[in-house]
């Protein structure tokens, strides 16, 4: 049982009157949330400080224009924040912002993370150039049911890490079949519990993971479990990589939008890695032909070897590829693997040392012995 | 790139010559790209082999010498060195192993001799990449801290101070001369070694090279061989930290004693007349050695090896001072019964054995006990039940004296940490080499002497601590710079994003962190060029010289041909 | 390197006659396929197909056999050529004689690249061919197979017809680019005179009906490799030539019009920052475009970072602040680094997963910053950049068209 | 044009120079008989051997690519290896999640004294990358 409160109002209001109030009582100077950009249904994150533009707020619009973890962590990349501010992320940017952090990429001071149990987000592409305004009742009422819902992404589907963790607060949206009527917010730590009383609403104790979350935790698994079999069967082996990535572009947008791949000058654009007419010469006369521009798998595999273990399965990377390549698919069936190696799960503790800066002496001690 | 790079292939008798086609070699490499001369030699590390490198590189001009011969573990200083005097620098040089690793490896000519070609061609490709480097110098300072204030930390501080040196001695307790100060006499040694124990606390104090902190504790230790900062803490609350400088640093921290009391079998704390040998030691030392009662004992019983088994070690000392015991018992009153109660007895030096043979002369009785002794109470005398040969057995006496086994002293785990160096199995701070290099430890500048290093007796204690000495004085002298490693890591700015991998990487700890540029910063006095950190940067922005990317690249390229 | 090439303007408009009974494809692939085995060329630069797959990329080929999958005019363009081009050079000439098959964009672009030192095309031997223009790569991966059936059909319109790219459709430099000596303010299409044309040769379809290929020496070099190859005598190119230009005479006008449509649209920042809404910062366009070269592109490097408190700061002067930040600033930022040498080929606007018209609006600066320098770029080799110091530009200043004029004006001077 | 009838097998070793290469020296010294396809590329520690140089001599058709390196607890460096081991596990996955032949690359310890360890798994290795055959991607155009 957890302490939340419940604000008589559909949830979306709910949330804008908690944050109006957060606001005037100078508890926060600030909210991060998604905003509503045009009326023709352009998303994006904002920090909004003003409670007049609260109108504009969306923040369980199901959407992710930018992981949020990202945002944070440059938002606090340079000093922590000196004043309190709200920020409103999903489980996945949550992770991402908590895996930024433990790199020193961002600051958790003065951070009041507000989570949800998140029933997952559509596609960017299904919304974007204006088709925003879509009607999202179908969507909303799966949620409501604890169902998967229609037409999100895939790596939403096949999400189990939908309930947040090291939240302060927690929006209930998975299971919740009356968010027309109620807002419930649950508060998930005494920080969170403390900035809980400016609510407008009554104090109850509820299960934030109840049987509708599990429910959904089922169908998800479920999908999960076919999606790997569907994997096993066709992502094994060299030509189904070269044929996944065949229509790569080497834009690169995947890492550019990837929360984990924090490098500001990424090894794979640096002149480092780059064909030296030599190694042009020696691949061609070696085998004829060479695709040209080369490295497309090195560049996938190498930037796999770097952050696999670290992924959030946030699912930026697929949304954001121009030629659809089911990029996250692939990251984060690797990271699932890895997870399992080091029991290092990306995001889930503060407190947990990032698998590639620390090693266990008693570990994988028969290998090298063989 | 166009380089002019001379390729030289070493006959090195008959080994290279008889095995590798090299002629071939010669013909295949000379038409290389950048390659400006290639040729062979009998013998190049032979001095005329030396004369004749020399004299090309100079002659030819070269900006680049790959040497075709043997492991770079055998002569690569030798020809670096021959770059050096030709005024080329060192490293724009590449030793090729053809001979361990290809002609001594593969009996069959032509496959030797392919592989040979393949090698150098590799080479030729990395030395093209190669860049120069200068090696450092830092200033280094002569003074060191010595840690611990027993017969070690004396024995170390002395003959440093010898040498003008000006030394720190840091005790964490009130007075110098730890155990060894504590030991009434030493026999079979002539002589009261506690007055020259008492001598050498004298010494320390008058010299006015040694500054002596007691009831203190070295606090924070930062920094490397030549320039380490050192805090020193003192217990007393009024006075505060104290900060200074040392070259060097000196464990000599001294051992505790394993505390039978943790086995109920000993009696210990619980029988009357159980005691163990450093009370023993007090009562000599005060010349009242009397029971409970008042009344001075009978009949003692000495046992030996308490915590061997447990700690899986031997003490080594136990059994000679326990026979000092026994001969001192036996001065007091020859009617004396005293009987000893050991599972192996050690006795390693020249005078013990005599002295060992006397003890039995004077009827001291020798019993070779298995590894379970009791001790029991019986009325107001004590049991010491025992097996022997696998029979039961037990002897009745008035005093039961225990030897327990030496143990690291309290604290060397935390120490261990700050100075970054490691302990072994026995939790004693390890040594580089137990046999080879047993005064060195991985971090240059810090030294271990002593029974901080395991069980010693108090000659081996000073002979360590003369060594270590000896090791500094030889490697920091005054006013002679320190040179460091080359082959270092260096980080690019612009590609480090801050992300601190590396800092966790490296067990060094030469990398910080600047949080103003928001950039990691190798030390590279520090550095010892493993290259770890680069393999941990995922922005690549750590390159480990003379081993970068493109360098190694090459080779691989070169090896996939 | 233009140093090992002879100043030579090609007389009039000759070449010889490829016949192409099985197909313009087959035509032009053998002709390659023969050049290879008579050793004129070693090196082939083209698209192909990646097997079992509908995926096109670009493949440097010495074995002619790689040719069978390989098609100069692919549906779609995926990584612009003359970045591929640049990609494989940029560090030096492959000591290879290679021939580059490209759209006449990616031409232009590869001579904006070996003005700006990205390439090297002295073993290059850069051939255009007349293009109907791509579909767009969005479609393509949706449905390759309808969209490469309603690619067919640009053939007989030459891109004027709807299916193709919106940049294609208003593309007047879909055959062998022509250098304008005079801003074309005016209506009337640019002409024919290369001091230093882009290509060394091309390949015309446009007038064959597709049963005939026009090979146009542009440069020594590709008047070179014709004669060494023995084919058909000397013929004249009429044909092509009218058909071309009364096209390119339409498309001109149709690209004028959209022009000033985008121009309206995207007057005063409100406007543009609309037409920019959905942006994400990805920066796709930016990775996609050939003319953006940079490593390290000023937009991506930590130089606008602040403190959360000047983000405060922002957001309280307009009540909310957008994240990410910036995205018009760097839309517009990166229009002035490098509008100038925009060729318009649109790639970026096919690598954008918001699909944003970013092509059309760059073009559409493009245009007008050109025609103010009365440049166009990638057309003649020898025609300078007009902003010479635009590399410094990577350090930040941003600067209006106007105060960059002057500068490079006396630079193109010393370098003409 | 392909090189494949010509084609030898190739395996890259990168070594640690204190432990490994040492014992491919004494290897050497003894003249034992190691596979004439293995070429070794020296480094300072395994801890040195970045992953990217593995995936690279894979993707360029290496046929095998061993890692070696001090036993554990014997790193000249202290701690080195425990890293390369991180590192080749993580390798070792991803090449395995996707199928990618992982077999082809492996880490060993090897210490200055054993020749024959180092020996009996390089010929072992040799072996392994026999019966794998060719890699495929030394052929691969469109990588």
């Amino acid at each position: 049982m957890s302490k939340a409160v419940k604000i008589q109002q559909s949830t979306e209001d709910g949330l804008r009157s908690f944050f109006e109030s957060l606001l005037q009582n100078k508890t926060v100077k600030g909210i991060f949330t998604l905003r509503k950009t045009n009326d023709e249904g352009g998303i994006s994150y904002a920090l909004i400080t003003d409670v007049e533009d609260l109108k504009n707020a969306v923040p369980l619009y199901p959407q992710m224009p930018t992981n949020a973890g990202k945002i944070l962590s440059d938002f606090t990349l340079l000093e922590p924040i000196q004043e309190p501010v709200a920020a409103v992320l999903r489980p996945c940017e949550l992770r991402a912002f908590t895996e930024l952090v433990k790199r020193n990429h961002g600051n958790l001071d003065n951070v009041l993370l507000i989570s949800l149990t998140c029933g997952g987000v559509l596609s960017l592409k299904s919304l974007r150039g204006g088709n925003g305004t879509k009607d999202l009742s179908s969507y909303w009422e799966s949620v409501g049911k604890a169902d998967l819902a229609p037409d999100i992404r895939e790596t939403c589907n096949t999400c189990v890490q939908f309930i947040p963790q090291n939240a302060d607060m927690v929006i209930a949206t998975v299971g919740q079949k009356d968010m027309d009527k109620e807002c419930t917010i649950f508060a998930t730590t005494p920080k969170g519990e403390e900035y809980a009383q400016a609510a407008p609403g009554s104090t109850v104790s509820e299960e934030m993971e109840n049987e509708k979350t599990q429910a959904l935790m089922d169908k998800r698994s479920e999908q999960k479990a076919t999606s790997l079999e569907t994997f096993k069967n066709n992502q094994s082996g060299l030509k189904a990589l070269i044929k996944t990535f065949a229509p790569c572009l080497g834009c690169h947008g995947c890492r550019q939008v990837c929360p984990i791949c924090l490098c500001h000058l990424c090894d794979f654009d640096s002149k480092t890695l780059e064909y030296q007419p030599v190694n042009v010469r020696s691949e061609l006369n070696q085998k004829g032909g060479l695709k040209v521009p080369p490295g497309n798998i090195f560049f996938h595999l190498g930037r796999m070897s770097h952050m696999a273990v670290s992924c959030v399965s946030c699912g930026m990377c697929s949304d954001v590829c121009p030629v659809n390549i089911p990029v996250a698919t692939l990251f984060s069936t690797v990271g699932d693997a890895l997870e399992k190696v080091f029991e290092y799960v990306p995001g889930r503790s503060l407190d947990e040392p990032v698998p590639e800066g620390t090693y266990k002496e008693q570990e994988f001690v028969e290998i090298g012995e063989q | 790139m166009n380089g002019q790079i001379g390729v030289y292939v070493c006959e090195c008798g008959p080994n290279i010559k008889d095995r590798i086609d090299i002629d071939k070699v010669l013909e295949d490499i000379s038409s290389l790209e950048n390659v400006k001369v290639a040729k062979r030699f009998p013998l190049l590390c032979s001095n005329d082999g030396k004369k004749f490198l020399e004299e090309e590189i100079v002659k030819e001009e070269l900006t680049h010498l790959v040497v075709a011969a043997c492991s770079p573990r055998e002569h690569e200083q030798t020809f670096m060195t021959v770059c050096k005097q030709a005024g080329l620098n060192p490293y724009l040089f590449q030793l090729i192993n053809i001979r361990e690793q290809c002609a001594w490896m593969i009996p069959d000519k032509e496959q030797a001799t392919a592989k040979a070609i393949q090698y150098i061609r590799a080479g030729i490709q990395r030395v093209a990449f190669h860049r120069p480097l200068e090696p450092k110098e830092i200033d280094s300072i002569p003074d060191v801290c010595v840690i611990g204030g027993g017969i070690s930390g004396l024995e170390t501080s002395l003959s440093l101070a010898g040498k003008d040196r000006r030394v720190y001695l840091v005790e964490k307790t009130d007075s110098l001369g730890g155990m060894a100060g504590k030991l009434s006499k030493l026999l079979p040694y002539q002589g009261s070694e506690l007055s020259s124990v008492e001598a050498k606390i004298k010494q320390a104090q008058d010299n006015a090279n040694i500054e002596i902190f007691t009831s203190s504790e070295v606090s924070d230790v930062r920094g490397f061989l030549g320039n380490f900062d050192i805090t020193i803490s003192s217990h007393g609350e009024s006075s505060e930290a104290r900060k200074i400088q040392a070259g060097a640093v000196v464990v000599a921290t001294g051992f505790g004693l394993y505390d039978p009391g943790n086995d109920s079998q000993y009696g210990l704390g619980q029988i009357d007349n159980v005691i163990t040998a450093l009370e023993f030691e007090e009562m000599l030392g005060k010349d009242k050695l009397l029971l409970k009662s008042g009344k001075p004992p009978k009949s003692v019983a000495l046992i030996h090896c308490i915590g061997r088994k447990e700690l899986g070690y031997c003490s080594k000392v136990c059994c000679l001072y326990s026979i000092k015991f026994a001969h001192r018992l036996k001065d007091m009153s020859s009617d004396m019964d005293v009987t000893e109660l050991y599972m192996d007895l050690c006795l390693p030096h020249k005078s013990d054995q005599a002295y060992f043979d006397e003890a039995k002369e004077k009827g001291i009785r020798f019993i070779r006990s298995g590894e379970d002794v009791f001790v029991k109470n019986k009325g107001t005398q004590i049991e010491v039940e025992y097996d022997r040969d696998g029979q039961k057995d037990s002897i009745t006496v008035d005093m039961v004296v225990l030897a327990p086994a030496m143990v690291p002293s309290e604290g060397t785990t935390s120490l261990a940490e700050m100075l970054n160096i490691p302990l072994d199995k026995t939790g004693f701070f390890k040594e580089i080499h137990e046999i080879l290099d047993p005064i060195s430890t991985p971090i240059e500048g810090v030294y271990i002497a002593g029974c901080a290093v395991g069980p010693r007796n108090i000659p081996e204690s000073i002979v360590q601590s003369q060594a270590a000495s000896g090791k500094i004085l030889s490697s920091l002298i005054p006013g002679k710079k320190i040179k460091p490693e080359v082959k270092v890591s260096e980080i690019r700015e612009d590609f480090c994003t801050g992300c601190q991998t590396c800092l966790s990487i490296c067990f060094y700890g030469a990398i910080s962190y600047d949080p103003i540029k928001d950039v990691s910063v190798v030390n590279e006095v520090i550095c010892r060029g493993c290259g770890s950190c680069v393999g941990s940067c995922p922005s690549g922005a750590i390159r480990s010289k003379h081993f970068t990317y493109p360098q190694l690249y090459r080779e691989v390229l070169e090896a996939l041909r | 390197m233009n140093s090992t090439h002879k100043d030579d303007k090609s007389e009039g408009m000759a070449g010889k006659i490829l016949p192409a009974e099985d197909g313009i494809t087959s035509a032009i692939i053998t002709f390659l396929k023969k050049s290879l085995e008579e050793k004129q060329l070693e090196a082939v630069m083209i698209p192909s197909k990646i097997p079992d797959t509908e995926a096109w990329t670009w493949l440097l080929l010495q074995d002619e056999s790689l040719l069978a999958s390989c098609n100069p005019l692919p549906p779609v363009m995926t990584v612009q050529g003359g970045k591929a081009l640049s990609n494989v050079t940029k560090h030096g000439d492959l000591h290879e004689k290679v021939a580059a098959v490209m759209r006449p964009c990616e031409v232009q672009a590869a001579v904006e690249l070996l003005k700006l030192k990205q390439i090297d095309l002295d073993n290059i031997y850069l051939i255009s061919v007349d293009c109907p223009g791509a579909m767009p790569l969005q479609d393509y991966m949706a449905d390759p197979e309808k969209t490469a059936k309603a690619f067919e059909e640009a053939f007989s319109t030459w891109g004027e017809n709807e299916s193709v790219r919106p940049i294609c459709q208003i593309c007047h430099q879909f055959s062998l680019p022509l250098p304008q000596q005079s801003a074309p303010s005016d209506n009337s299409p640019p002409k024919n005179e290369a001091k230093f044309p882009a290509a060394d040769l091309h390949i015309g379809l446009i007038g064959g009906d597709g049963t005939n290929v026009f090979l146009i020496p542009a440069t020594a070099k590709g008047q070179d490799l014709l004669d060494k190859l023995d084919l058909s005598a000397e013929d004249s190119m009429v044909n092509w030539e009218s058909k071309v230009e009364e096209i390119r005479e339409r498309k001109f006008n149709k690209r004028k019009a959209a022009d000033a449509e985008w121009k309206a649209k995207t007057e005063g920042v409100d406007n543009l920052a609309a037409v920019f809404d959905d942006c994400i910062n990805c920066h796709n366009c930016k990775s996609a475009c050939p003319v953006c070269y940079c490593q390290q592109c000023y937009f991506d490097s930590q130089l606008l970072q602040f403190s959360p408190e000047s983000y405060l700061g922002r957001a309280e002067k307009r009540g909310s602040l957008r994240f990410p930040l910036d995205t018009l600033l760097f839309h517009v930022g990166r229009m002035s680094h490098m509008a100038l040498s925009c060729v318009s080929c649109g790639a970026c606007e096919d690598a954008c997963p918001m699909s944003i018209p970013v092509g059309q609006v760059f073009t559409m600066m493009g245009n007008k910053t050109q025609d103010y320098f009365a440049y166009t770029p990638g057309l003649d080799r020898n025609e300078p950049l007009p902003l010479q110091i635009f590399k410094e530009d990577e350090f930040g200043e941003v600067e209006t068209p106007r105060e960059g004029a002057e500068a490079p004006a006396e630079e193109t001077e010393k370098n003409v | 044009m392909n090189e494949t009838h010509t084609h030898k097998p190739s395996i890259i070793g990168f070594l640690c120079t204190w432990c490994s290469y040492t014992g491919a020296d004494l290897a050497g010294t003894a003249r034992m008989k190691i596979p004439a396809e293995f070429r070794v590329i020296r480094v300072m520690c395994s801890g040195r051997i970045d992953p990217l140089f593995v995936l690279k001599a894979f993707l360029k058709g290496a046929d095998g690519v061993m890692m070696m390196g001090c036993h554990p607890g014997d790193c000249h460096y202290q701690k080195g290896n425990y890293n390369a081991r991180r590192r080749y596990v993580t390798l070792n996955n991803i090449l395995d999640t996707l199928g990618l032949e992982k077999d082809r690359v492996g880490l060993w310890w090897v210490s200055a004294s054993e020749a024959p360890r180092f020996k009996q798994v390089t010929t072992d290795f040799a072996d392994t990358v026999q019966k794998l055959g060719p890699n495929p991607l030394r052929e691969e155009i469109y990588l």
